[in-house]
């Protein structure tokens, strides 16, 4: 803890972990299956700001933003192919709803 | 000893099994390939009869070779397969020709018999473990087809053996860390302490399950009905015998020291004379020729363990003697039954009858097979059983109470199945049966006659064959010629005698052979009372026979609550555990990340800790 | 050479769609032929062939020799990308159809290439997430409910998974200052008593878990499996969860992190994945759905063996080999069994098995190849499946492991139980009436059955040959 | 401790908890554009401008874009289901911030024994596009593959749908 970076890893990773925190509880809890998604949004959001701040931490800010910049286009091509699977969803349902995507199971 | 003879046991049936298998047509092509197999694998046996010879295999290292050992004993147990399969094979040259899966049927018999070979010539645990489980898939194959619905019975005898192979395989693997070897010859554990024992337990288990021991034989009985006749000839009857009691031996004698002091001898004679009794009680009351023989088969077993189980020279030398007489005289049963069933079209002993006059020379093999198996001088079963009961009295008189009792139950049983298949009233519809073809007729004559040889002439197999395999441990005996107690074999003519006399009693009150025994197996326990006096004459015959007939059905009971465990508990078991599993998946996905995260949080907090 | 296996599949997908649709004929014969030049390059794996292709080399940093893992890998993904172009010949006919998917496998093939080449944590990543995005289209494919399902769920799986890695690449990030594997194996040999990093293997760990469909990361792997379409099920059952968890799993543990640190977690997750997968699988009507929870229990013994080898010693290189062997052969016969149940779904129209019966006469060639991939994947000699369980259980027993022993024998039973009930219920018995007149699969399919069968049985008999040239040489791989 | 950083970290906080939280979907994702504008500020207070100027464009502008006609396309049922649900929301959602002022709680009183490295020295190569270009091409081309999948998963599951079996 005699980093000097201490201060700044200890208050930014406290909101890495409440940000985790907020989206996993999200992902368990709501039943829409676009809130779902909204949920899984805002783990990527926390995943990004703990790369950006370890690389702050480390003296690697090149490599850093490198990594967080790839981060974000892969975020938006899964999330190009999550909201094209909620659209089939429902077109084929008619249901916005994650209990009405329960036909396979056992 | 070079590598091609050592290795052409294995792989000249395996080539022609591999052969004949998409051969489907009726042209006789296959039949030729498979005799000419045969018997090319056995001159290889003949000639390789007297060399004795290793051959290692470099192989993937750890431990794991390829080791093949020839030498008396197993050059011996190879003959003896080589000429049951030829013999078998020359008789399903007309059995099986029409059959839709005959090309299975083959090519399965052949990659048997290379299997066999194969783990007779291991001298190695691992390439004992591939022979041995390679036999497994042919055993399910020649029984899966079999009659439509075979396929249960095939999955039934693939699990019950299956279970017993694992056995083997635990204990192979105790007996490897315990000796530091996996090299059969180079064993030789005391049985002294309890994880040698277990060892050998586990492994006597895998090895008496393939001879058809109870407890793990209830899947013979439902292959004599389902699958082709001389599947029972073949596997049940001689090779699974000779792989079974030859893998026995091997373990008692050289990978354990089994001495008459330790306690895994009294448990392999009392499996032997349980067996040997309440197999032959089942047999006694079946109406099936193939049934009957079946469940026969069972009880003969109980001779070889409690022979080898005795652990004193004679009881080894009885127990592999009635193990390569039994191979005789039981194949060449199996085949008269073959010739039946094919000239009758029936082997309802019901339905049978009077058959005598109609196939004089089947009956005449019968006959013969018949007599060595109950053990009437001078056939090759009389000597073998004179060895055991010799060995068995010595241990403690209940055994061999216990083994003549099943000689006087087989007799009975013999009895009545010769007299309701070859005499009494002959049905109509088997008027116009005929004798069996020549090509059937040979196995069965060649079998009989080396009964009545291997019976009169004892003294050629015993001291060439048998005698050599014990070495030092015979101690200069010499077992051939007359048994030496008269006394015994005065026992035994009498047994037979009574078991003549109660046959005749039996059909005389019932009118026909096949209900000869009937007051065994329907023995009332509360008949009226005057249907008691009307028998005073028989009453403390009746007691005993009461006695008889109650344990019978025990033993009816024992064999189902056995088939019970295999077929309900264990599946039933997993069953249960499958349904709760199934309705922890929800379809959910909220549910699956949460336990996806439950069991990160376990991994993290163990990484960390 | 081994860029091109990334730069090929790239340059096919644009070309295919080059304005006008002039080689949009091409795309099944593309990827066929990508698929070929990958089994190759596993196979002989030419060094420094052309000049200017180490030019190319040189371009994407893949500079690290390829082990026999990694060749173990590349030549499975060309066998089932192969096996899974046939069976989407024939069973998807439409045009349109066709030729997207086969775009989508190019991607899909290119992720996989990437994961098993790339040196580099945060591109393993990225990889990872190429073939997850392929997965997802690709389930969804059929644009059926069911598939639609099954790719949303594996979707937000994946997500999860995604993020515990990214968290886990992040803090090893901030000890080594590169997300590069040798950095990043250094660093955690530094700061062995970190705190963070603990968690950051941890976390990484659990990511690969759930892409693996380790039980209990394996919530949904039997969706995805099951809704997907014949074809891609195939491809994801055969290579893409191997690939994208089990492998990724043996490159952290071998070239990274160390597979002592978190041997333990291996050998519980993979003894648990085992007895749930083969549980499960007793009672299932779908043919899919029970292969897929055979899948899950056949990849517990892989990781079963990938724990025995972090107990070092003999007995640990031996485990090593082992997994690395059932890993191929699960590949092989399990891409048998669901290129059988593809051929089960031209001809009857359903997976469904409580409909089948009797079909063994009718197919016999799916038939048997279909009995000789489940006496393999039960372990019965002399087929392949034999020999790895073999290795794996005397790997155990050697490394005094005898309780995991034990369990791997005894779920081999269960794994015969599930496998002859398929074969029971589907090839013998009585034939439905409706069924009576189905006849044997379509050319492509049966050539695949056979050659995967002959595979199968050729492994298990060349034994000692595939284990001396191709298995034992990782002894100095790590 | 500088207070900027803490009010950071608590709008962030607050502002993701609202967006999982809100009744209305359109609200939730405009509240996960304003997380990411938030995030965009965190990542300058960390010396990364251009990953931020990527968050912002991306994240706050693109990504709520591609929601927002998701829930367009399927308002109706939206709306009609918003009443109906709100009880349930609230039954679902109120512990979140017990639980997250719970974890503030034991993560601020009992901090984990968290070590840092030492400074590791300079960055060997600081450019930014040398790194994206010239260090990093595999992932480069990983993008692009990526970017293509999503443009087949809007021609499969969105464009074709009905178009099947022409």
């Amino acid at each position: 803890m005699n980093n000097p970076n201490w201060p700044i890893f200890a208050i930014f990773g406290l909101g890495v972990v409440l940000t985790l925190g907020v989206g996993f509880y999200c992902v368990m809890v709501t039943r829409n299956l676009i809130r779902a998604l909204i949920g899984l949004e805002v783990l990527t959001k926390a995943v990004t700001l703990l790369l950006v701040l370890c690389g702050y931490v480390a003296g690697r800010m090149a490599l850093a933003q490198t990594l967080a910049i790839t981060l974000i286009v892969v975020e938006v091509a899964v999330m190009v192919v999550a909201v094209s699977l909620f659209l089939g969803i429902f077109r084929r349902t008619g249901s916005i709803r994650s209990t009405d995507i329960q036909n396979l199971k056992g | 000893m070079s590598a091609i003879m050592m290795w052409a046991p294995i792989l000249i049936p395996l080539a022609g099994g591999l052969l004949v298998l998409p051969m489907r047509g009726k042209s006789g092509l296959r039949e030729i390939v498979a005799l000419l197999a045969t018997l090319a694998n056995l001159v290889v046996a003949i000639a390789n009869f007297n060399s004795v010879g290793t051959w290692t295999g470099q192989w993937v290292g750890h431990g794991l070779d390829i080791v093949l050992l020839n030498y008396q004993f197993s050059a011996f147990i190879l003959a003896a397969a080589a000429s049951f399969a030829l013999l078998v094979c020359l008789f399903c040259f007309r059995f099986m020709r029409e059959k839709t899966s005959a090309n299975q049927f083959f090519a399965y018999m052949l990659i048997s018999l290379a299997m066999v070979d194969g783990a007779v010539l291991a001298d190695h645990l691992v390439t004992l473990l591939f022979f041995w489980e390679g036999l497994l898939i042919t055993l399910m194959g020649m029984i899966a087809i079999g009659r439509p619905g075979a396929f249960k019975t095939a999955v039934k005898a693939f699990v019950i053996v299956g279970i017993s192979d694992l056995c083997l395989m635990f204990g192979m693997a105790m007996a490897g860390l315990a000796s530091g070897t996996l090299v059969m010859s180079k064993m030789h554990l005391p049985v002294t302490d309890a994880f040698n024992a277990l060892a050998f337990v586990l492994m006597m288990i895998g090895a008496i399950a393939k001879a058809g021991s109870m407890p793990f034989h209830s899947w013979i009985p439902d292959a004599a009905v389902d699958a082709p006749l001389p599947f029972m000839a073949i596997l049940p009857a001689s090779l699974e015998k000779l792989a079974g009691i030859y893998l026995l031996s091997r373990i008692s004698l050289d990978l354990f020291q089994l001495t008459p002091e330790s306690w895994l001898s009294p448990l392999l004679m009392i499996i032997g004379a349980v067996t040997i009794l309440l197999a032959v009680m089942m047999a006694l009351i079946q109406k099936d020729y193939k049934k009957l023989l079946s469940y026969h088969a069972i009880s003969q077993v109980g001779y070889m363990v409690l022979g080898i189980g005795t652990a004193l020279p004679v009881g080894i030398i009885g127990g592999i003697f009635h193990m390569i007489n039994h191979a005789m005289y039981k194949s060449c049963l199996f085949l008269t039954g073959g010739a039946v069933e094919k000239q009758a079209g029936t082997t309802d002993l019901a339905k049978l009858g009077g058959l005598a006059r109609k196939m004089p020379i089947t009956f005449a093999c019968f006959f013969v097979a018949a007599c060595s198996i109950s053990g009437v001088p001078p056939f090759n079963g009389f000597f073998s059983k004179e060895l055991l009961y010799d060995a068995a009295l010595d241990r403690h008189f209940i055994f061999y109470i216990a083994a003549l009792g099943g000689s006087f139950l087989t007799a009975a049983s013999f009895l009545k199945l010769g007299h309701a298949a070859y005499f009494g009233k002959r049905s109509s519809e088997h008027d116009n049966v005929r004798e069996a073809p020549i090509t059937m007729l040979l196995p069965m004559l060649v079998i009989a006659a080396a009964c009545i040889f291997f019976g009169v002439h004892n003294s050629w197999p015993l001291r060439n064959l048998i005698q050599p395999v014990l070495g030092a441990r015979l101690e200069g005996h010499d077992f051939a010629g007359w048994p030496h107690s008269m006394r015994l074999v005065w026992l035994t003519v009498a047994v037979l005698a009574g078991a003549i006399m109660n046959h005749i009693a039996g059909a005389t009150v019932y009118g026909s052979g096949i209900n000869a025994v009937d007051h065994i197996h329907y023995a009332p326990l509360l008949k009226p009372i005057y249907e008691q006096a009307e028998r005073r004459a028989f009453d403390p015959y009746e007691i005993m026979l009461d006695v008889a007939a109650f344990i019978a059905r025990g033993a009816w009971s024992v064999d189902r609550a056995i088939d019970w465990v295999y077929n309900r508990l264990a599946v039933g078991a997993a069953m249960l555990g499958s349904t709760f599993l199934k309705l922890l998946h929800t379809g959910d996905y909220a549910l699956y990340v949460a336990w996806a995260l439950a069991g990160a949080a376990i991994v993290v907090w163990y990484m960390v800790s | 050479m081994r860029s091109l296996l990334i730069l090929l599949p790239l340059a096919g997908l644009i070309l295919l769609n080059l304005p006008g649709g002039l080689l949009a004929g091409l795309a099944l014969p593309a990827v066929a032929a990508l698929a070929i030049f990958e089994i190759v390059l596993a196979v002989y794996l030419p060094t420094a062939a052309f000049p200017a292709l180490e030019q190319v080399q040189q371009l994407l940093h893949l500079s690290t020799p390829l082990d026999s893992l990694a060749r173990v890998l590349l030549l499975s993904i060309g066998i089932v990308m192969l096996a899974s172009l046939l069976v989407l010949h024939a069973t998807v006919k439409a045009q349109r159809r066709r030729f997207n998917v086969a775009n989508v496998l190019l991607i899909s093939l290119m992720g996989m290439n990437g994961v098993v080449l790339v040196h580099d944590l945060f591109s393993l990543y990225v990889f990872l997430e190429v073939t997850s995005v392929a997965s997802f289209v690709l389930i969804a494919s059929s644009g059926e409910d069911t598939g639609l399902e099954g790719a949303f769920k594996y979707l937000v799986l994946s997500a999860v998974a995604t993020v515990l890695m990214l968290s886990g690449v992040a803090m090893m990030f901030l000890f080594a200052g590169s997300t590069d594997f040798s950095a990043v194996a250094a660093a955690l040999q530094n700061n062995s008593g970190q705190l963070l990093l603990k968690i950051a293997i941890g976390t990484f760990g659990c990511g690969l878990l759930i892409k693996g469909g380790l039980v209990p990361f394996h919530g949904w792997l039997p969706d995805a499996y099951q809704s997907a379409p014949a074809a891609i099920s195939v491809l994801l059952a055969g290579v893409v969860t191997k690939v994208s968890g089990i492998y990724a799993l043996f490159r952290l543990g071998i070239s990274v992190v160390g597979l002592q640190t978190f041997s333990p977690v291996l050998l519980a997750v993979g003894a648990l994945s085992m007895v749930v997968g083969a549980l499960l699988a007793l009672r299932q009507n779908s043919l899919k759905r029970l292969l897929a929870y055979s899948s899950v229990s056949q990849v517990g013994y892989i990781v079963l063996g990938l724990g025995c080898a972090g107990m070092g010693g003999p007995a640990g290189k031996l485990g090593l080999a082992a997994a690395i062997f059932h890993l191929f052969n699960h590949t092989i016969f399990k891409t048998l069994l669901f290129v059988n149940s593809a051929a089960l779904e031209q001809r009857t129209g359903t997976s469904d098995m409580s409909v089948m019966g009797g079909l063994g006469s009718r197919m016999p060639i799916t038939s048997t190849s279909s009995a000789i991939a489940a006496l393999s994947i039960a372990g019965i000699p002399p087929l392949s499946g034999f020999w790895s369980k073999l290795l794996l259980i005397i790997a155990l027993w050697q490394a005094g492991l005898y309780a995991y022993a034990s369990l791997a024998v005894f779920v081999s039973v269960l794994t015969l139980a599930y496998m002859l009930t398929v074969q029971r219920r589907v090839f013998f018995g009585k034939c439905r009436e409706d069924l009576l007149s189905a006849r044997e699969a379509s050319g492509g399919i049966v050539l695949v059955e056979a050659a995967l069968a002959l595979v199968i049985i050729g492994v298990g008999v060349l034994m000692p040959y595939v284990m001396n040239s191709f298995l034992l040489p990782l002894k100095g791989g790590f | 401790m500088n207070a900027l950083d803490v009010v950071l970290v608590a709008a962030l906080v607050v502002s993701a908890t609202m967006t999982v939280m809100t009744a209305r979907l359109l609200r939730a994702v405009i509240g996960l554009a304003i997380t990411s504008a938030i995030l965009t500020m965190i990542m300058f207070r960390l010396a990364a401008p251009i990953a931020g100027v990527f968050e912002l464009s991306v994240c706050a502008g693109l990504i709520p874009a591609i929601f927002i006609s998701a829930i367009g396309l399927t308002r109706r049922l939206a709306a009609e289901e918003l009443p109906a649900r709100q009880q349930e929301r609230l039954r679902r959602f109120w512990p979140l911030p017990v639980l997250l002022v719970l974890a503030i709680i034991v993560l601020t009183q009992w901090p984990l024994p968290i070590g840092l490295p030492d400074s590791q020295g300079p960055e060997p190569v600081t450019d930014l596009s040398t790194l994206l270009w010239n260090a990093r091409p595999a992932d480069l081309l990983a993008q692009v593959a990526l970017l293509l999948g999503g443009a087949f998963a809007v021609v499969m599951l969105v464009k074709n749908v009905g178009r099947e079996h022409e």
